[in-house]
Order: structure tokens, then C-alpha cells, then sequence
């Protein structure tokens, strides 16, 4: 079978970060190529460079068996590459079709190509059974939309190899399985995908070869069909990875946060909320199971004080720790005055709130908790940060780095290392182990597991159900902003829960 | 940008060698005009360093753009851009004006002064909260408000300071001269070496707040909310940060800044409030703020650099007849057009440059 | 009192006097929209106008005039794009800097070339023909024909109706090209627009010339037009007018213009209202009525026009390393 | 040996077209004259006024000029510690022994003016432009509408200022603006005292066809044919005067106020408007000024009670 893509000896520094080392491999036509690693194992920075958005120091780049140089994405996309970036790359208040036309105009008045280009896209989208509203505003899109309208751009540009980084990371299950349909149908064509992924079982479903980056390098390079999840595990991270952790029987205490009755309404009237009643108690791990935009976001916006300034219709009552939470009323300080009651909270898109990219990493470490005193100690919040740093494994160890230095991974380790630090009575985690490696993933799960036993209380926020039976003491299910139902572990079954999900109520 | 570089070279280094090509291009100007730029430059620096006298003025002038520069920075901290710190200046000396008018008779030097500060500070303030306001709760432009009430205070003051406040038979669009009390006691009552400067107290004022500006912004949790707020909005949310507050706030302090600047000129120096008397140095702040990247030592280095402009310019354009003052405009212009805006041209250069060094050394080590 | 104010004045002074900031405004609009914040509209207007009014006294030719503006103007933005675009420098501060650079520079060459205090020769003769609707004899008889046709609509000079003429263009351009499109990807999303194969650096350097050229017809119409002469200092201020107006529009061209016509109109309406006796205040002092249009100004923006969002890398140069 | 001779112009600069390039005019015929040289300098701020001013007298000038009122506080100061310097005050009064303060009857000469422009005027519509809103050019104002009406009582003068900043000098656009609106207001005669600006008014009524009048140095000679008159201010014979009489030891401290008597006001009467200038109004003129220098009129000077009671 004739090789897509060859690497030869891609080098790549960012200031002192090496972030690939010599990386030589090759990805035959027609397959769908698998790339794992490490949070900040080079994986994006490579797949950057194929695109040519990056510039490599050295080596270089062979497409169908041509040596190439690809200076920008103008390039590489007349070499039928396309890519679908970590973050996604869409002009927000923009519509999809122009989104889409960018770069592709076809001439130079709009208007007259317009119409043509969208009747090509409804066909494309009925091909592969997207569904897109082509004059949609990107910000109005949810993001398993706006990574469709990703899609839509690459095909209409007929890539041949495609990139795709990450895409499942802010997927519900339901798109991922939708993704992989079209990605098969990619390959069916002859096509070349090239997948990031953190998640290895989508890796062994879907991949023909997998390649295994670290530091920068390739470690491995394998069959997919001759290897499973533990070897890979093992050569990603370079130590064997446990995939059941070891947990002490529940020993809840008295009731933390107490929910009754909350209903949520935005100024356009739709519910987002309706009725919830729930309690989570001291030491013990509720789960709020449900695909993503079912109001797990929302609620956990109001219990973190973050939604209390765009105008929504609120009833009900929220306790912490029996101290009545006013969260209806407008005060931009609510989240502050939470971290004071104990609330720790991880929001679900780490990166827009829960850092500053332009501070450094000990800034960041600050974040939220920056109202304790009044005189900034630098030297003690730079040891502080330090410490964490060594703790949870975040590459680079430097906490005087830009925090967008950091690969994605990275920063979404900071913050969880921040919150977890923070020593709460109630912790709200939203979608924990996002975009973040099995090595870490593992990590985070046990020191979740440790704050439990501590006696913290804590509200879990995941559409990943394997992640929720690894942690939960109790499941609710929630679905068009209602509860469908609550179950404990010990009644575990993905059966009935997907039912719940999908809204049937028992 | 340049992370290579270590900080010697970003922070001396690279200033330097953007202030040399400036002055390459302004001696081309010179040279043009028919004098020999070498001499020019001579008598520029010392008559700006060179002798105590004028340093004096030197630093007298820089005092006001450090405050200005001071008004601009925090501003810039939280993301706003204040233009409007001329107006505020220009308010702020009404204030000071007010207060020394209505005591200068009855208080003493010691107690008026406190006060026509806090009077300059708090109309400067009180200028800027508009703005402020309305960019908090409205989302209407800060830069544009700022913009607008410089307009709206020189209209004001024209029409107080011709209705209200010109003692009647003179010519002068200006208040009446301040009584003795009232002037800000100079520094060469103490250094008599200083000669008849105008440098006063406001310098040493000066010199305070730079730090407490400094220690404000980076090391208190309010700055840190301050430049959180400036950065992100949604950080700011989460972490529980009013950023109408934050943005108010810092009007309000960007405004006093602007308004004690005021002080220097008026309580220091001319002893009376005329017509424009800010002439543009709220604007200089903000090329100051700019050239300074809003760091206390950048700032006063800046401001100095302003101050040596002025002053040596001035001398300059005494002896050299043919050179005239507002070549002194065009060359502050390439000034801070080197050294602000292309800070980085040489960046790549010098990084290659150490580089070979480096790797010299490193052979010279092999073959030891 | 009511007779004191000349509406139809008040009109064609709003006419007259939109150019200046039309141009400029718009010359903003192609900066910003494509992500470059562009204080140094001010600066370029003064420079062009010297070249302008220079060139035209040189060569009697009012045509040659603007075209050396133009020239002037597109080396200042070849700079601007330097800076901004390959050194990724302080946009705010090079804005400031050529303000200051051009005022100095200006008046140096002004004084060395004609020794008249920073002002150039008068232009005389060598200025625009205003341009008159035809069978003048057939209308100007009839009052209103006459005002509409002599004053209002007709009797300007060739940049008047361009100026007018690019309002409806431009929205076009912006919205409905691909350059416009392009541009405001570049503005909004540079790593997008990148992405989508686009170069950044050169859909910059394009929207800079367009905003070159358009802000040197300002200060052409300054110096040639308005005035028959350069002086130093001449923009007096209208480049952060134009730059508010900009702002004032959300960036937009057609909110834009109205920004700009607005001021025009206030500025025209407060010329009628000084000395003029109101009922309960009075005379009010000219220096007070001077504040007239920027009052309105803050109000509209506090009222009605609140929360304008500019592009949103506005500044941010575009640096691919994260 | 020879006395020295200094001159200090303020922001306008030497080459304004008004007052300050009228007083080098003045300091440059002594030179013609005398062959005695003077060094000149410009100030643009305050502080800096004081410091150049000290300098020069520390340089051993024996007479140094300060040509505008923005720099009576700075003379006054830098008078006190030289007191062997003398110092001429140039539009504005300065306290010393040593310093001459010379004042301009700018109402007189703009009576004058207005005198002539009502007779010129077809429409008995009059126009003034001022640069900003401050007594001196109340003063002028007022003197024009006062000479204005004294022809006609009914006869309508409105007035505009450029604007309030320091721009308002140099914003000739608007000073052409402002003509134009009150031209189509059926205005004939506009007198600009505005500096740059006011360059801008006259261009303005040039193409319009109207009548203009200058301000401070004769400015007959810009527009002939539209340039009506000239408010002159002789500011270049009051340098001329102080300078020879330093040269001649005959120099006084003290306050001069210069009128038409004392020849430092007048319009401006040559080949350039000789043909706007009828018989009639050239009669009507001169007997305007003879009753001010009789004292049959008494031209109100805005500047001693802050006020203008027409
Ligand atoms: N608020 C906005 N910000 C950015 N781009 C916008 C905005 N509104 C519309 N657009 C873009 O402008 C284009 C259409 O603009 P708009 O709808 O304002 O003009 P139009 O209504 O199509 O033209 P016309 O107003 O002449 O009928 C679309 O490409 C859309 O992406
Ligand atoms: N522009 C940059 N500037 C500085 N360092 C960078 C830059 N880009 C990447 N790095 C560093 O290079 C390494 C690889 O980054 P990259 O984002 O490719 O990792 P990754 O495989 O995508 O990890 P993740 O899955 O967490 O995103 C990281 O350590 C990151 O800190
Ligand atoms: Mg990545
Ligand atoms: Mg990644």
C-alpha cells in the first residue's frame, strides 16, 4: 500500500520546550492512522506542521512519496491535506457558509456564488448525513456542531488525508459514533484520516495502525489489530496503568448541598431548567450522567455563581452547608463568595473560564483564590505552584511560562491541580478528564477518589459513562433539564442509563 | 516575542540600539537643516543633563508625564484606553485651582497643599467616572467617551476661566496669580545646587506613586483582580471579579493620577490656572504609558526621555536658530517610533549574534 | 429664533464638511476591520495634505495633488504595515508616533520650502471645478429646484459626490466581495482565516492601502478643497473624530457614515446657534455651544448606540507560536 | 559698545502672519537700520517661557521683548531677579521697574473697521470670526459692532469662534466653514481675527465673492479685491520704538496703552483695496477717527469692565 504521509526526522522547538524530537514515521493511503500520547507529547505541534501552520527546525515532509515543503495552509491545502484543529478554527460571528467559502470564494462577488456553493454543501451534507444550517452563526452552535461544520469545510475541499485533532475530546457519544461513521465512509474512498486521540478505545475501534508519541518522540509505532488498550497504555506513559482503581465503601455524612425544586429560563423563555431536587452529602460522589446540553452546564453555572448576571428567569432554592444561596440576585462577586463558603469549582471549558492564557502558570495558580489575602507573597505563590506542578505531572515544570504555552492538556491540568488544592467542602467538576491523557486521567480519578474519603462533598458533571462508574456513589440521569432518574452504583447499568439519557423515565 | 533573549539584552540592550537608530534619523534631519548634528547633540544632552539647572527642568517636565504616563498605564492594566487623560489634567486643575483660590488667604502652606491635591485628584477623578460609568454599565467605547470629554472639558474650562475666573481689567484668559502659601515648595530650598528650577515636591509625589502603582498592580489581590478583569471576562466571572467595579475603579484612579499631574505645573510653576495649560501632556502620557509597556521603571524612563526632548530641544532651538522648535515634535515622534513601536527590529539580530557567540565559547571550551 | 437658524445652511455646511471625515473614517474602517488599530489616521491626513497642497502648488494641477497625497499616504501605511504586520510591534504606538512625527514634520518642510509660518503658498487658482447640474437656466428659477439642484446637490467639487458615493460601495465591498469577506475573517480570527488558506499578512497590507488612499483624499479635500491652502496642523483633530465616528458605527460602514454625518450636522447646527437668543437661557456663550456635538455624541453612544464590539483581534498582531 | 537685543514670541511662532511676525518685522527694520543684531527665540510652554527668558538675561541682553500676554507672569518673575535687564511686554501689563508693558487699543482700530465694513456692506449684514472666546478678542468685537452700528443701528454683526483648544488657530477648515454659513446667512463683510483659521474665512469669502477684513498685520495684499481693510496692530513700530530708545538711552519703564493717537492701531488703506474703498467711505472713516482722537467718541474697551454694553 503506498504511503499518504512520511515523516523524516521532524525536529520542532518552541523556546525551550523540544516539542518534537527527530519524530520519523509513515501513514499508508487509505488507512485511518492513530496518534497517542502524553499531554504535550508533540502530537498537535506535528500535526501543525503537516499542515503548515508550524515550520519544522528540520527533516521533512513526503506527501504520496514526494518530498514537499509546505510553507502555510494555503499549501497544504492544495496537497489535499485538510485538518481539524484542537480548537476549533471558525470565524465565530460569521454564518457557516462563509465560514465555509473562506479561502474558496470562487470569485469575487459573493452574491453570485453563493447559492451555488450551498446547493453543494446540502448535497455533501445528505452524502454523509451532517445535519448544518448553512446561514447558522458559528456562535450559536453547540461545539459537536461547529466540529460538523469542521467537517463540512474539509470535505468540500475534498481533503485526502485528513487531520483531525481531538475531535472526540467535546463529543457526546452518540457524535463520536456518528463521527466514526463518516470517517469510515473517508476511508471507504480511499482516503487518509489521521486521528489524535486521548481515549484508546476509540483508537483499537477505528484505527488500522497507531502510533505512540512521548516527549516529543515516537515510541511505538504498531498494528492495531496485534496490540489492546493495556500495552498501549503501557507505551504511552511508560508504566503500566491500573483501569480499575481501588475504592473504600461509602461513608457519607451530613448533607452539603442541598438543590430544591430549581428551574432555570433564559430571556428567550425556554426552559433550561425544570424542578431538579437533589442533595449531595459529606464524602460522597454524586454524577450527573446525560448528553452534553441537557442543562449539566447550566446547572453547575448557578451553583458556581456564574449565571446570575444574563438576565434569566430563576425559582427554587439552593443550600450550602444550610446557608440559603442567593443566586438570583445580579452580583458579579457570587463565585467569590462560594470559594469563601468552600465551593471549589472545575467549569467544563477550562480554557475560556477557568484561566488567563496571557499570565503566567503561578498566576493562574491564583485564580479565584486571589481574594485571601491582600499582598501578594510572590515568592510563596511561585513555591506553591511549583509544588502542584510536581504533583499533578504538568509539562513543562516551569511556573513562570505563559500559561498558552502549555499544551491544551496541560492547562486543563493546572486548573483542576488549582481547584483541588483549594481544600473544598463542595467540589463541582465538570467533564474532569476532557482532552486529558490516560496518565492523567488516572491521576485526577484518584485524587478525586482521595477528596471523597476526605469527607469533600462533591457534584460530578460527565458524558463519559465509564468515567462516571469509576467514580460515582450516585447517578442522576438528566435530560431536557429534568432528572429522568437517580440510581446508585451499585445498581450500575449502561442499559438503563442510556434510556434515561435519551429521556424515558422508569 | 523574543523569549531567546536573555534580560539584559530586551531591557538595555535593545532600548539602546532603537534610541541610537532614532537619533541616526533625527541627525539626518539636523544635517539637513543645515547644522552639524554632532554638535546638536551635544548641546541637546547637556543642556539637559550636562548642567544641575537643567536637569532640573528636565525632571520638572518629566514629573508631569510620569503622572500622565501613571494615568494611562493603570488605565491600560484593565484593558481600558484612556485618552481622556488630558481633559482629566485639565479638570483636575480647576480643582486645584478652586481650593487655593478660596484658602490661599486663610490656610497654611502645609494644609493647602494636601488639599489642592486632593481637589486636583478628585475633579480628575470625578472626569474620568463618566466614562468609566458608562463603559460599566452601557458597554458605550471608552475610548471614544475619552475622547469626547477632552473636547467637552476644554469647552467647559474655556467657559469658566473667561466668565468666572479672569480678574476683570486683565488680558490674560487665566485665574489670578495664586498667593505665596500656595506654591508648592520648590526641591532647591533644599538643594540650593539646583539653581531656579521648577522641580518641586510633586517629583518626590511622583517617585511614590510610581511604586505604589507598582506594588498596586502586582502585588495586591486588587490588581491582580484588575489585570484578571483586563484580560478575560469569563476568568473574571469565574473567579468571582466585578469587572463593572474593576472598570470604574480604575477611571477613577486613572483620573486622580491625570488631575494631581496638574499639580506640577500649576501649584509648582506658573502659580495660575490659564487657557490649555495641559498643552498635550495627556497625550505624551499615553506615548509615555505606551514606550514604558505600563512598568513603573519604564515609565520614568520614558518620562525622562520626554523631559530631556523638551528641555534640551528648547535650548537647543535658542542657539540654533534655524532649527526650529517643532523639530523637536518630528524627532519625539521617531522616538517613540523606534523605540515603541519597532521595540523588537533588532530582536532577531541580536538573538543570532549571541548565538554565534555562544557557540564560539562552546567550541573554545572543546578545544581547551 | 427659530428664524435664526438657515436649515438649509445647516444641510449643505453638513454636505460640505462630511468629506473630511467620511474619508477618514472609512480609511479606519479598512484599518480595523482587518484587525490593525489605526490611530495614525490623524497623521496621515496632515501629511497628505501637505503633499497635496504642495504638489498642486507645484504643478498648478489639483489632480496631481491628490495623487501625491496618495502617494505620501501609502508610504505612511507601508510603515504602519511593517510595523504592524512583520514586527509585530504596538499598533497604539505607532498611531501616536507618526501623530507626532507628521505635526513636526510637516511644519519643517512647510517652513524650509516656503517660509510662510507652516502654511503653504495659496493654491489660487489651481483647485477642484465645483460641478453644476446641467440646464441651470431652466431650474434656477424655480426656488426650491434651485436650492436643491444649485446648492444642496450640486456646487460641489468631484471628491463631495465620491465621498458620498463610497457609502453604498464600501457596505458592498465589506459584506458582499470576497476581499471583504476575507478582510473580516483577518479582523475576527486570523488562525481561522489562515487556516482556510488565506495570507493574513497580505489581506493586512491590502486593507491598509485601501485605507491609505481613502484617508489621503482627506486631507487633499482639507488642504485643496476646504481651505486653498496648507497649514500646520490642519487636521485639527478630525482623524479621532473620524476614528470616533468609526467606533461610533460598530465598525460598520454604513453606521459609520451616519456617525460621520452626524458630527457634520452638530457642527453645522452649532455655528447657526451662537449668538442666537433662546427662550429661559439666552445667549449661550460660544464656548459653551462648542461642545455641542460630542455632548450628543456620549449621549447617542450612552443611549442609544451602546455596546460596540470591534473586531475582535483588534491589536493582537498575529503570531503563530501560541 | 552696542546694547543686545532680545525677542521672545510665544506658541504662534515668528512667522504667523500676526502679531508675533509682526513684532519681527519690527525688531528686523531696527536691524536694517542699525545694523545691531537680536537673537530670537519661541516658547511653547509656560515653564519654558520663564527659563528662556532667564537665560537670555543671563546672557547680558540689555532688552528683552515678550510679545504676547501669555508671558506677563514669566517677565514679571524674571524681571524681579534681573533688575538691571529691562523688559518690554508685548499685549499684556507685567509688575516692575524694569518693565515697559505695552497695550493695543485693538477696539479702536476695529471700530474703525466696523465702520467701513457697515458702509460696504450691501446686505447690513456683518460678519466676525474669532479663534477662541477671550477678551482680547471680545475686545475686538466689540469695537467692530460698536463702529458698526454708529452707521447704521439697525445693522446685524454675528459672530463665530473657531473652537476652544489651541487647534482653533490652526484649523483653517473650520474658520472657512464658519465663513461660508454666514455668508449664505447674507453676511458681506467678514473681519477674521483667528489666526490660521481666519486665513481659512478669507479664502472662503474670496470665492464667494464677498468682502473680507485682516486682522493684526496688514493683510491687504492676500486677496486684493476682496480684502476690504486691515485692522492693523502696530506691534513692529512699538518693538522698533523700544529698541531705539534703548539704543538712545531714552527708554522708560511703565505702562503704554497705544490708540490711534499714539498710531498703534489704524486700517489699512493701499493699492490692494483701493478699489473697495469708495471716496465716500474713505471720508467716513477718517471722520470716524478723528472723533475718537478728539474724544467725541469714547469706543468701550471690553477689557476694563469685563463688559460690552451696546
Ligand atoms: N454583526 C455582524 N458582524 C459581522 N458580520 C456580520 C454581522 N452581521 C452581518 N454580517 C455579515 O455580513 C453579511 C451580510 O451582512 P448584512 O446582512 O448586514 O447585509 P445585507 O442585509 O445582506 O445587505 P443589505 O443590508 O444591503 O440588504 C454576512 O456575510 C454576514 O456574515
Ligand atoms: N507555541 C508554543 N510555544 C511554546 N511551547 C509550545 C508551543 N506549542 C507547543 N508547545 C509545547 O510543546 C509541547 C507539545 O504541545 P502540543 O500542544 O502539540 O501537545 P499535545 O500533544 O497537543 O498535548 P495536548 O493533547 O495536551 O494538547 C507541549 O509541551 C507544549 O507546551
Ligand atoms: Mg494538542
Ligand atoms: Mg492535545
Amino acid at each position: 500500500m503506498p504511503t499518504a504521509v512520511e515523516f523524516r526526522h521532524i525536529s520542532k522547538r518552541f523556546g525551550k520546550v523540544l516539542a518534537n524530537d527527530v519524530v520519523s514515521f509513515s501513514i499508508a493511503q487509505g488507512t485511518i492512522h492513530g496518534i497517542i500520547g502524553e499531554n504535550g507529547a508533540g502530537k498537535s505541534t506535528l500535526m501543525s506542521i503537516l499542515y503548515g501552520y508550524y515550520h519544522a527546525d528540520s527533516g521533512e515532509i513526503l506527501i504520496n512519496g514526494q518530498p514537499q515543503t509546505i510553507r502555510n495552509s494555503h499549501e497544504a491545502i492544495q496537497l489535499g491535506i485538510g485538518m481539524v484543529h484542537q480548537h476549533f478554527m471558525l470565524v465565530e460571528d460569521m454564518t457557516v457558509l462563509d465560514n465555509i467559502m473562506l479561502g474558496m470564494e470562487g470569485g469575487f462577488r459573493l452574491r453570485s456564488h453563493r447559492a451555488r456553493i450551498a446547493g453543494e454543501l446540502v448535497k455533501l451534507c445528505d452524502d454523509y448525513g451532517l445535519a448544518i444550517k448553512l446561514d447558522a452563526r458559528i456562535n450559536t452552535l453547540s461545539v459537536g456542531e461547529q466540529q460538523r461544520v469542521e467537517i463540512l469545510k474539509q470535505l468540500y475541499r475534498n481533503a485526502n488525508i485528513l487531520i483531525l485533532d481531538e475531535p472526540t475530546a467535546v463529543l457526546t457519544p452518540q457524535e463520536t459514533e456518528a463521527l466514526f461513521v463518516i470517517l469510515r465512509l473517508f476511508k471507504q474512498q480511499g482516503k487518509t484520516v489521521i486521528l489524535i486521540t486521548h481515549k484508546l478505545p476509540e483508537i483499537l475501534a477505528i484505527t488500522d495502525e497507531v502510533t505512540v508519541m512521548r516527549a516529543g518522540g515516537v515510541v511505538a509505532a504498531l498494528q492495531t489489530a496485534h496490540t489492546n488498550q493495556e500495552e498501549l497504555a503501557h507505551k504511552m506513559v511508560g508504566r503500566s496503568v491500573a483501569t480499575e482503581l481501588p475504592r473504600q465503601a461509602l461513608s457519607a455524612g451530613n448533607v452539603v448541598l442541598q438543590v430544591e425544586d430549581l428551574c432555570l429560563q433564559n430571556q428567550q423563555g425556554v426552559h433550561l431548567l425544570s424542578h431538579l431536587n437533589f442533595s449531595v452529602r459529606a464524602g460522597e460522589i454524586v454524577a450527573i450522567a446525560g448528553v452534553s446540553g441537557n442543562g449539566q452546564s447550566e446547572l453547575l453555572e448557578i451553583l458556581a455563581g456564574m449565571r446570575n448576571l444574563n438576565g434569566d428567569k430563576f425559582a427554587g432554592t439552593v443550600q450550602i452547608n444550610d446557608c440559603q444561596l442567593n443566586f438570583q440576585k445580579k452580583d458579579a462577586t457570587l463565585a467569590a463568595k462560594l470559594r469563601k463558603l468552600g465551593v471549589s469549582h472545575v467549569p467544563e471549558d477550562r480554557l475560556r473560564d477557568g484561566v488567563v492564557k496571557e499570565f503566567t502558570v503561578w498566576e493562574n495558580i491564583l485564580l479565584g483564590q486571589q481574594t485571601d489575602q491582600i499582598y501578594l507573597d510572590k515568592k510563596k505563590c511561585i513555591a506553591a505552584s511549583d509544588a502542584l506542578l510536581r504533583q499533578f505531572e504538568v509539562r513543562p515544570l516551569d511556573s513562570h511560562l505563559r500559561l498558552s504555552q502549555l499544551s491544551g492538556g496541560n492547562q486543563q491540568k493546572i486548573v483542576l491541580a488549582r481547584e483541588i488544592a483549594a481544600q473544598p467542602k463542595l467540589m463541582l467538576v465538570g467533564q474532569p478528564t476532557r482532552g486529558v491523557d490516560i496518565g492523567t486521567i488516572q491521576r485526577i480519578h484518584t485524587e478525586l477518589l482521595a477528596l471523597r474519603d476526605a469527607g469533600v462533598a462533591i457534584l460530578l458533571v460527565s458524558a463519559e459513562l465509564e468515567e462516571i462508574r469509576a467514580l460515582a456513589d450516585r447517578i442522576l440521569v438528566m435530560s431536557g433539564g429534568c432528572i429522568t432518574g437517580e440510581l446508585n452504583i451499585a445498581d450500575y447499568d449502561t442499559t438503563r442509563i442510556g434510556l434515561l439519557m435519551g429521556g424515558l423515565h422508569k | 516575542m523574543n523569549s531567546e533573549l536573555p534580560r539584559w539584552a530586551t531591557n538595555v540592550a535593545l532600548p539602546l540600539l532603537n534610541l541610537l537608530s532614532a537619533m541616526l534619523v533625527a541627525a539626518g534631519v539636523i544635517y539637513l537643516l543645515g547644522e552639524s548634528p554632532i554638535e546638536a547633540l551635544g548641546i541637546l544632552l547637556n543642556s539637559a543633563l550636562g548642567n544641575i539647572e537643567g536637569l532640573g527642568y528636565t525632571l520638572f517636565y518629566a514629573t508631569t508625564f510620569i503622572f500622565t504616563g501613571l494615568s494611562v498605564s493603570i488605565a491600560m492594566q484593565a484593558g481600558l484606553f484612556n485618552i481622556g487623560s488630558d481633559g482629566q489634567m485639565y479638570l483636575g486643575g480647576l480643582g486645584l485651582t478652586l481650593v487655593i483660590l478660596q484658602f490661599d488667604a486663610s490656610l497654611p502652606t502645609w494644609t493647602l497643599i494636601p488639599l489642592a491635591m486632593a481637589g486636583a485628584a478628585v475633579f480628575g477623578a470625578a472626569w474620568a467616572f463618566l466614562p468609566g460609568y458608562l463603559q460599566a454599565k452601557r458597554g458605550s467605547h471608552v475610548v471614544v467617551t475619552t475622547i469626547m470629554f477632552n473636547f467637552i472639558a476644554a469647552s467647559l474650562m474655556n467657559f469658566i476661566i473667561i466668565t468666572y475666573m479672569i480678574p476683570t481689567g486683565e488680558q490674560n484668559p487665566a485665574s489670578r496669580v495664586f498667593a505665596e502659601t500656595a506654591w508648592l515648595p520648590r526641591l532647591n530650598s533644599w538643594i540650593p545646587a539646583l539653581g531656579d528650577t521648577p522641580l518641586n515636591l510633586t517629583f518626590i509625589c511622583a517617585l511614590f506613586c510610581l511604586l505604589a502603582y507598582g506594588v498596586l498592580v502586582w502585588r495586591t489581590r486588587w490588581g491582580y483582580a484588575l489585570r484578571a478583569a483586563g484580560k478575560s471576562a469569563h476568568a473574571a466571572l469565574y473567579a468571582g471579579i466585578s469587572i463593572s467595579t474593576v472598570v470604574i475603579v480604575t477611571m477613577l484612579i486613572s483620573g486622580a493620577f491625570a488631575g494631581v499631574a496638574a499639580m506640577n505645573m500649576l501649584a509648582g510653576s506658573m502659580h495660575y490656572l490659564s487657557l490649555n495649560f495641559t498643552n498635550g501632556a495627556g497625550f505624551i502620557g499615553i506615548a509615555v504609558a505606551l514606550m514604558g509597556r505600563q512598568h513603573p521603571v519604564g515609565i520614568f524612563m520614558s518620562a525622562l526621555l520626554f523631559g530631556i526632548l523638551i528641555q534640551g530641544g528648547s535650548d537647543l532651538s535658542l542657539e540654533k536658530s534655524n532649527i526650529p522648535p517643532e523639530t523637536f515634535v518630528f524627532i519625539q515622534g521617531l522616538i517613540i517610533l523606534f523605540c515603541g513601536a519597532m521595540e523588537n527590529m533588532y530582536a532577531p539580530a541580536l538573538t543570532r549574534v549571541l548565538h554565534l557567540m555562544r557557540g564560539r565559547k562552546a567550541q573554545g571550551e572543546k578545544h581547551a | 429664533m427659530l428664524e435664526d437658524f438657515h436649515v438649509s445652511s445647516i444641510l449643505v455646511s453638513t454636505i460640505r464638511s462630511a468629506p473630511i471625515l467620511l474619508f477618514a473614517a472609512f480609511a479606519g474602517v479598512f484599518a480595523e476591520r482587518s484587525g490593525i488599530i489605526d490611530l495614525a489616521l490623524e497623521g496621515k491626513m496632515l501629511a497628505s495634505a501637505f503633499a497635496a497642497a504642495a504638489c498642486t502648488y507645484a504643478t498648478q494641477n489639483p489632480y496631481l495633488g491628490v495623487a501625491a497625497g496618495m502617494l505620501v499616504s501609502c508610504c505612511i501605511v507601508l510603515l504602519q504595515g511593517y510595523v504592524a504586520i512583520n514586527q509585530k510591534g504596538n499598533q497604539l504606538v505607532f498611531g501616536i508616533a507618526i501623530n507626532i512625527a507628521m505635526s513636526g514634520l510637516t511644519f519643517v518642510l512647510a517652513q524650509y520650502f516656503f517660509q510662510l509660518g507652516g502654511r503653504s503658498p495659496d493654491l489660487g487658482a489651481a483647485r477642484f471645478a465645483v460641478w453644476n447640474f446641467p440646464f441651470a437656466d431652466w431650474w434656477s428659477n424655480i426656488p426650491a429646484l434651485n436650492w436643491l439642484l444649485g446648492k444642496f446637490l450640486g456646487g460641489h467639487t468631484v471628491l463631495v459626490y465620491l465621498a458620498f458615493a463610497l457609502i453604498p460601495f464600501l457596505h458592498w465591498f465589506i459584506y458582499h466581495s470576497r476581499f471583504g469577506l476575507r478582510l473580516r475573517a483577518v479582523g475576527e480570527n486570523p488562525h481561522a482565516a489562515d487556516a482556510a488558506g488565506i495570507n493574513v499578512a497580505q489581506t493586512r497590507y491590502l486593507a491598509l492601502l485601501c485605507g491609505g488612499v481613502l484617508c489621503s483624499f482627506s486631507g487633499a479635500y482639507l488642504a485643496i478643497v476646504q481651505s486653498g491652502f496648507f497649514l500646520r496642523d490642519m487636521s485639527a483633530g478630525n482623524g479621532f473624530l473620524a476614528l470616533t465616528a468609526m467606533v461610533f458605527g460598530n465598525w460598520r460602514p454604513l453606521q459609520t457614515a451616519l456617525g460621520c454625518l452626524m458630527f457634520g450636522f452638530f457642527a453645522a447646527l452649532q455655528i447657526q446657534m451662537e449668538g442666537v437668543a433662546f427662550p429661559v437661557v439666552g445667549q449661550i456663550p460660544g464656548s459653551l455651544i462648542q461642545m455641542l456635538p460630542f455632548v450628543v455624541t456620549v449621549i447617542v453612544l450612552a443611549g442609544v448606540m451602546a455596546k460596540s464590539v470591534g473586531p475582535k483581534a483588534l491589536g493582537v498582531p498575529f503570531v503563530k507560536s501560541r | 559698545d552696542q546694547p543686545k537685543f532680545a525677542l521672545v514670541y510665544d506658541a504662534g511662532g515668528k512667522f504667523d502672519r500676526s502679531f508675533n511676525q509682526s513684532a519681527y518685522e519690527g525688531a528686523e527694520r531696527f536691524k536694517k537700520d542699525t545694523k545691531i543684531s537680536y537673537i530670537d527665540a519661541q516658547v511653547m510652554s509656560n515653564a519654558q517661557g520663564e527659563q528662556v527668558l532667564r537665560s537670555l538675561a543671563r546672557k547680558g541682553v540689555d532688552l528683552i521683548a515678550a510679545i504676547g500676554f501669555t508671558h506677563a507672569q514669566q517677565v514679571q518673575t524674571v524681571a524681579k531677579e534681573f533688575p538691571k535687564t529691562k523688559f518690554v511686554l508685548v499685549d499684556g501689563t507685567a509688575a516692575g521697574a524694569n518693565v515697559s508693558s505695552i497695550l493695543f487699543k485693538e477696539q479702536e482700530g476695529s471700530y474703525l473697521v466696523g465702520v467701513a465694513a457697515a458702509l460696504a456692506s450691501k446686505s447690513k449684514k456683518l460678519g466676525f470670526i474669532g479663534g477662541i472666546d477671550i477678551p482680547l478678542i471680545r475686545a475686538f468685537v466689540c469695537g467692530y459692532t460698536q463702529g458698526a452700528k454708529s452707521v447704521d443701528a439697525k445693522i446685524d454683526v454675528s459672530q463665530n469662534i473657531v473652537g476652544t483648544t489651541a487647534t482653533a488657530w490652526n484649523d483653517p477648515a473650520k474658520g472657512g466653514e464658519l465663513a461660508r454659513a454666514q455668508m449664505e446667512r447674507g453676511v458681506d463683510v467678514i473681519f477674521a481675527a483667528a489666526g490660521g483659521s481666519g486665513m481659512g474665512a478669507l479664502q472662503a469669502t474670496k470665492e464667494k465673492g464677498k468682502m473680507a477684513i485682516g486682522v493684526d498685520s496688514n493683510q491687504n495684499y492676500l486677496f486684493p479685491g476682496v480684502m476690504l481693510t486691515s485692522m492693523v496692530k502696530r506691534v513692529d513700530n512699538a518693538i522698533y520704538d523700544s529698541f531705539m530708545q534703548v539704543k538712545n538711552g531714552t527708554w522708560k519703564a511703565g505702562i503704554s496703552n497705544l490708540g490711534l493717537k499714539e498710531g498703534g492701531v489704524d486700517w489699512a488703506l493701499d493699492k490692494d483695496n483701493r478699489s473697495l474703498i469708495t471716496p465716500e467711505i474713505e471720508k467716513r472713516v477718517n471722520a470716524a477717527k478723528q472723533d475718537i482722537l478728539n474724544g467725541k467718541v469714547k469706543v468701550i474697551d471690553y477689557r476694563e469692565a469685563s463688559r460690552c454694553p451696546l
